[in-house]
């Protein structure tokens, strides 16, 4: 990560290159749709690749990479950290289906 | 780092991140923004958690197809406006501009790929309260309301590129304005990776 | 270098000439600052006619209020307040104060004039968004207003709207017709607003900074909004979704907030499956760093005057910047301590209560230092200095009493009681509110180049902060005693014994209320006959006082700015006197 | 000036901790009659010296070093605080860290008590109905099984405020309806609680229990009372225009009043 002003990109090559990877995911999202796993472990994957996918974005679509490091470390953490603290809603989302208006 | 105010030079402090406001500001946005489709999203996980009859009536064709055929655009769009930034790097501004219309071509091709899937549901019986197929009426909801919210930011991004496009090519916006754009339309092509495998693929039969 | 032409593009722009351009649409962030001041204080004018008006109810449950009728026929027939109106009061009340007067006054209004001024800089990074944010602003509040007057009348779901009361409609009884559904848009319109305003604070701050106004020189005030808009950038994000899902729910009939199986005035509701708690989860996701977007400004604006007038400088001001980052970075973790009885899961609330206890030692910090600062100082008692005085204190008595809401074994007692109603009017209503006296009496001379009367000051002062404490300290008791709150009248066999409590508040809170209006006649006869202010009436060191009074459009007048010196060199060897500018050359450094 | 504002923040303080003292009841509390109430009270007790001490304490400092910044003369040469920020840190950190750990170590105990611990298998369950303006309290009868609930059956007008379907619905034929909760004393209570409309909440102030009444959700509470009386339940939950006047009564029997009771109110229905 250089620290100066931003740098140059390294090009259209390595963007296009990049693009044919971010497809690629793509295709392997729908694959792992189709194969019918149950849908907790299917979330977990399409949740991974769908954060790879976003951090290649980040990093070089939008030329994160090039920043400052400050920059990388003040943004990241901050998103990362709302989202952390979100998933304080869970254990509700739960209890809907748990304690439910019972019809006895 | 210099900068003008009024008419006479004035000597700043350096930008802990050395770039210009612009740019901060719109990485900010982009933080700012991607917490409130965070918000929508996990409103949206919530309530499925919480709806034992949730339903995914998704055909293979023509709903996931279409969304890869989305998906294609709105990358492909991701590598033009990279192309125009290049371009504006290296002070082509001809072709700039030229990506730059490209990428608000693929832009608009996407949206109205979008506006037509949702005419079809629409037609099917699918709303933002009622579902067809029986099942949790959340589903309309959230894929509506998800959708929307970032079909919203699209048709903003296409209408921004369509006026950096001219302005850049009169020399009214610089390379750095291309540059800010850019992020904010990739951030577009970001959320979108996390929409289409939660909102689509999350949902195939 | 290609920065340089980004930064002279968005500050190339010339003073303009037409009223309209000077005072109204104006790109000035002097203007945009008094303009946002001046709807805090139309804002709050009005809150304080609506507390007047709940707390007459109050003490006296039957009593006519003359003219009550004009303003509503169907919720004041005969001048007596019906229960609905009280609630519709109540929620307009607490609406109004929190967004349109704590969030706007002290954060948006102060810091439009003065963050420019004390980083060095000739404007906002983005001054024509900067106007936005403010018409924006002004047409949320416009939004809202209007719910006065419509069918059905205003809201009455109280500031925070829970659902399902706020999201099913006009079933649910009075005012939750279009009056609620005018709440859920103006409020998103605010949070549109608040959002372009933090983009151009923090870009402000961190990249218009002039020559050697590094991070470490920056004053209290800056750094306090800077910090606020970090947090309001990331807490508005999550409201903003928050009242369209609600507004999807009013009109467009979804079922975010509602569940299944209402039956609302024996009427089978549509609606099924939707959760209430995600609402509340949401909303306090964003309402509780709220809490600290409207008080650390004040904190920031108060440790700002205080070395003014103690002569000396804050004990540990990095401490303090620190203790500032901790709360707001706090502020994130601790918002389901409003919902302990909510039904939320128990486990939870254990997670919420250790770091809501924690928020206390940050706060117990920065307490300690103002008061350890205070030691060994020969102070100059101006009107400024003694509601900084009286902010430490409110502060206090205010932020005691987390301690009790803060675990929710006491809270299952304390909660929804006038205990939680005096804690919050404390730590963040009076507090706020003190701090924005304390920036009124120390800026207006910078503002309006008009002192401001010391005489006129100085009762206002007495008189609001012993009037704040006859009305807040014994709600404490009210709500230990069991008194819930939002309650239109006590007609419990439980609580009538407790009125006449009631009734000596609302009398406090007349006197109080009234006492303001000496602070606005000050206000408006100053600004007309007051003397005139000197650049630098109160030997202060930060750079707003090393310009005219009031500043030129561009702040500077273009002159290079360099700033050699700490923000608050009081009490030393200075060339005019026991103190040193920022802006003063290395030299007049005598240590 | 200075001088004035450290007498007044003086007296301020001294009268609002008096108010707490001399009242008699420190707390200004209602009787407790809970079998949990003695922690809570405690807790708050805890709390009320912890929290009161630090607030007499600053505040008096802060009016003390006032007043003396008030008397000094001119071309006074300022005095830092000894030590400068550190013992500020230092005990702020100690005192406030000590205090807040044995606060939320205690009292999430107390809480635990309350909220988390599993209900008596042998309790008495009550299903309690909260709708705008009013709770409805629900019995198992004779056969001790509750009858079904079917909102769509709900209707004020004939009484049904629980939405039963008797007709088809055996179990709930001998459902004990009554619109005030009834309760044997030292006995652990376990009230199902829904509400049919808003969100509302059961609030007793002399059991030391509050719980919002979420719709959609079934809420378990349970608590059992040691003293015989009639009592207030208030809704605590802005839930509408008759919000202030939404109340019930909780009446607590000896078991043989109780079990008369019952048969009472079984032969009325």
């Amino acid at each position: 990560m250089n620290s100066t002003a931003p740098a140059e990109g390294p090009g259209m090559k390595f963007f296009v290159a990049v693009w044919i990877g971010l497809m690629a995911i793509v295709g392997v999202e729908v694959f792992l749709t189709y194969r019918h796993l149950p849908p907790r472990e299917l979330l977990v994957l399409l949740l991974a690749l769908a954060f790879v996918e976003a951090g290649i974005a980040l990093w070089y679509f939008m030329h994160l990479k090039f920043e400052r490091a400050a920059l990388v470390w003040s943004l990241v953490p901050a998103f990362i950290f709302v989202v952390f603290m979100m998933d304080h809603f869970w254990p509700d989302a739960f209890r809907m289906a748990s304690m439910k208006l019972l019809e006895r | 780092m210099e900068m003008a105010a009024g008419h006479h030079p004035i000597v700043m402090e350096k930008s802990p991140y050395g770039i210009p406001p612009g740019k901060l500001a719109m990485w900010c946005f982009v933080i700012s923004d991607a917490v409130t489709f965070s918000a929508v999203l996990f409103a949206y996980g919530y309530l499925r958690v919480g709806s034992p009859d949730w339903i995914a009536p998704f055909q293979f064709f023509p709903t996931i197809v279409n969304g890869l055929v989305m998906t294609f655009v709105l990358l492909t769009s991701g590598l033009t406006m990279l192309a125009a930034v290049e371009a504006a790097k290296q002070g082509r501004t001809a072709a700039g501009t030229r990506w730059l219309w490209a990428t608000c071509a693929l832009g608009a091709l996407f949206a109205v790929l979008h506006l037509l899937e949702w005419r079809r549901m629409l037609e099917e019986g699918w709303r933002l309260f009622q579902n067809p197929t029986g099942g949790s009426v959340h589903f309309g909801a959230a894929f509506f309301s998800v959708t929307g919210l970032h079909l919203l930011h699209v048709i903003g991004g296409v209408i921004a590129l369509a006026i950096i496009a001219i302005g850049f090519a009169r020399g009214k916006y610089n390379r750095i304005d291309v540059e800010i754009t850019g992020i904010y339309w990739h951030f577009v092509d970001l959320v979108w990776m996390f929409v289409f495998p939660l909102v689509y693929l999350m949902n195939a039969k | 270098m290609s920065e340089a032409q980004a930064h002279a593009e968005v500050h190339h722009h010339s003073p303009p000439t037409s009223f309209i351009g000077k005072y109204v649409f104006s790109v000035d962030h002097k203007v945009i600052g008094l303009q946002y001041y001046g709807l805090g204080l139309l804002a709050v004018i009005i809150g304080m006619v609506l507390s007047w008006l709940m707390r007459l109810h109050l003490g006296w449950s039957t009593l006519a209020i003359p003219g009550l009728e004009k303003l509503s026929a169907a919720g004041a027939p005969g001048n007596v307040m019906t229960p609905e109106y009280y609630l519709s009061l109540m929620t307009m009340h607490g609406t109004i104060m929190v967004f349109f007067v704590l969030t706007n006054v002290p954060f948006a209004g102060f810091g439009n004039y003065f963050l420019p001024i004390q980083v060095g800089a000739a404007d906002m990074s983005f001054p024509h968004m900067n106007m936005m944010s403010f018409w924006v602003t002004f047409t949320a509040f416009l939004v809202l207003m209007a719910a006065f007057f419509v069918p059905g009348g205003p809201p009455l779901s109280g500031w925070t709207a829970y659902a399902p009361l706020s999201a099913v409609g006009v079933e649910a009884g009075p005012g939750q017709g279009t009056g609620q559904t005018l709440w859920a848009i103006s409020i998103a319109i605010f949070c549109v607003a608040q959002l372009l305003g933090a983009l151009n604070f923090i870009s402000t701050t961190l990249d218009l900074r002039t020559k050697g106004m590094s991070l470490a020189r920056l004053p209290f005030s800056a750094w306090a909004w800077f910090i606020t808009s970090v947090i309001g950038l990331l807490a508005f994000a999550v409201l903003l979704p928050a009242c369209i899902l609600l507004f999807l729910d009013r009109v467009a009939g979804t079922s975010f907030f509602i569940p299944s199986g209402l039956v609302i005035s024996d009427k089978m509701q549509a609606h099924t499956g939707g959760s209430p708690l995600l609402w509340q989860h949401l909303f306090w996701f964003f309402g509780h760093p709220e809490v600290y977007i409207a008080i650390l400004p004040a904190v920031g604006i108060v440790s700002h005057i205080l070395p003014v007038f103690m002569r000396k400088p804050l004990l540990g001001p990095r401490v303090l910047v620190g203790c500032m980052v901790a709360i707001g970075f706090l502020s994130y973790m601790v918002w389901g301590h409003h919902m302990f009885v909510s039904g939320m899961n128990p486990f939870s609330a254990i997670l919420f209560s250790v770091p809501t206890l924690v928020i206390t030692i940050p706060a117990t910090i920065a307490t300690l230092l103002w008061i350890g600062s205070v030691y060994g100082s020969r102070m100059r008692f101006t009107t400024a200095a003694l509601f900084c005085l009286g902010f430490i204190s409110v502060f206090i008595s205010g932020g005691i009493s987390g301690f009790f809401l803060a675990q929710p074994s006491i809270d299952t007692y304390l909660h929804a009681t006038y205990f939680v109603v005096a804690h919050f009017h404390f730590v963040m209503g009076v507090a706020a509110i003190f701090a924005m006296f304390a920036g009124t009496y120390f800026w207006m001379p910078k503002m309006t180049g008009r002192m401001m009367n010391e005489t006129l000051g100085k009762v206002h002062f007495w008189l609001t902060f012993v009037g704040v404490y006859c009305i807040f300290m014994p709600m404490h008791y009210l709500g230990l005693a069991g008194n819930v709150r939002r309650y239109a009248a006590f007609t419990d066999d439980f609580l009538s014994p407790l009125i006449p409590v009631h009734q000596f508040i609302t009398i406090a809170a007349l006197i109080t209320g009234a006492a303001q209006f000496i602070f606005l006649f000050n206000l408006i006869w100053s600004r007309l006959r007051g003397p005139k202010a000197p650049d630098n009436p109160w030997q202060a060191t930060s750079l707003e006082w090393s310009t005219t009074s009031p500043p030129p459009f561009d702040n500077f007048g273009g002159r290079q700015l360099v700033v050699n010196h700490q923000p608050y060199e009081y009490g030393v060897e200075g060339p005019d006197g026991d103190y040193i500018m920022q802006t003063a050359p290395e030299a007049a450094k005598a240590r | 000036m200075g001088k004035l504002f450290g007498v007044v923040l003086t007296v301020i303080t001294l009268v609002s901790t008096a108010i707490f003292i001399f009242h008699g009841n420190l707390l200004w509390l209602p009787v407790d009659i809970s079998a949990h109430g003695h922690g809570v009270d405690h807790q708050l007790m805890e709390t009320m010296y912890g929290s009161g001490v630090l607030f007499v304490a600053s505040q008096l400092l802060l009016g003390l070093f006032v007043w003396q910044a008030a008397g000094r003369k001119e071309g006074w040469k300022y005095k830092t605080f000894p030590g400068g920020a550190k013992p500020m840190v230092i005990s702020a950190i100690a005192l406030v860290g000590i205090e807040i750990l044995t606060l939320s170590f205690v009292g999430s105990r107390v809480w635990a008590g309350v909220y988390l611990s599993p209900p008596d298998p042998k309790s008495l369950q009550i299903d309690v109905q909260a709708g705008q303006f009013a709770f409805y309290f629900r019995y198992a009868g004779a056969d001790g099984q509750f009858g079904g609930l079917h909102p769509d059956k709900i209707d004020e007008g004939s009484g049904n405020f629980f939405g039963l379907n008797p007709r088809d619905d055996v179990a709930a034929r001998d459902d004990v309806v009554v619109a005030s909760l009834v309760i044997p004393v030292n006995r652990p209570i376990l009230l199902t609680m829904h509400s049919k409309d808003v969100i509302h909440s059961f609030y007793v102030r002399e059991l030391r229990i509050h719980q919002d009444i979420v719709p959609g959700l079934m809420i378990p509470l349970h608590f059992t009372a040691t003293q015989t009386g009639r009592f207030e339940i208030v809704c605590t939950q802005l839930c509408g225009l008759g919000h202030y006047q939404m109340k019930a009564y909780l009446d607590v029997k000896t078991q043989d009043d109780f079990d008369q009771w019952l048969k009472q109110q079984e032969a009325a229905q």
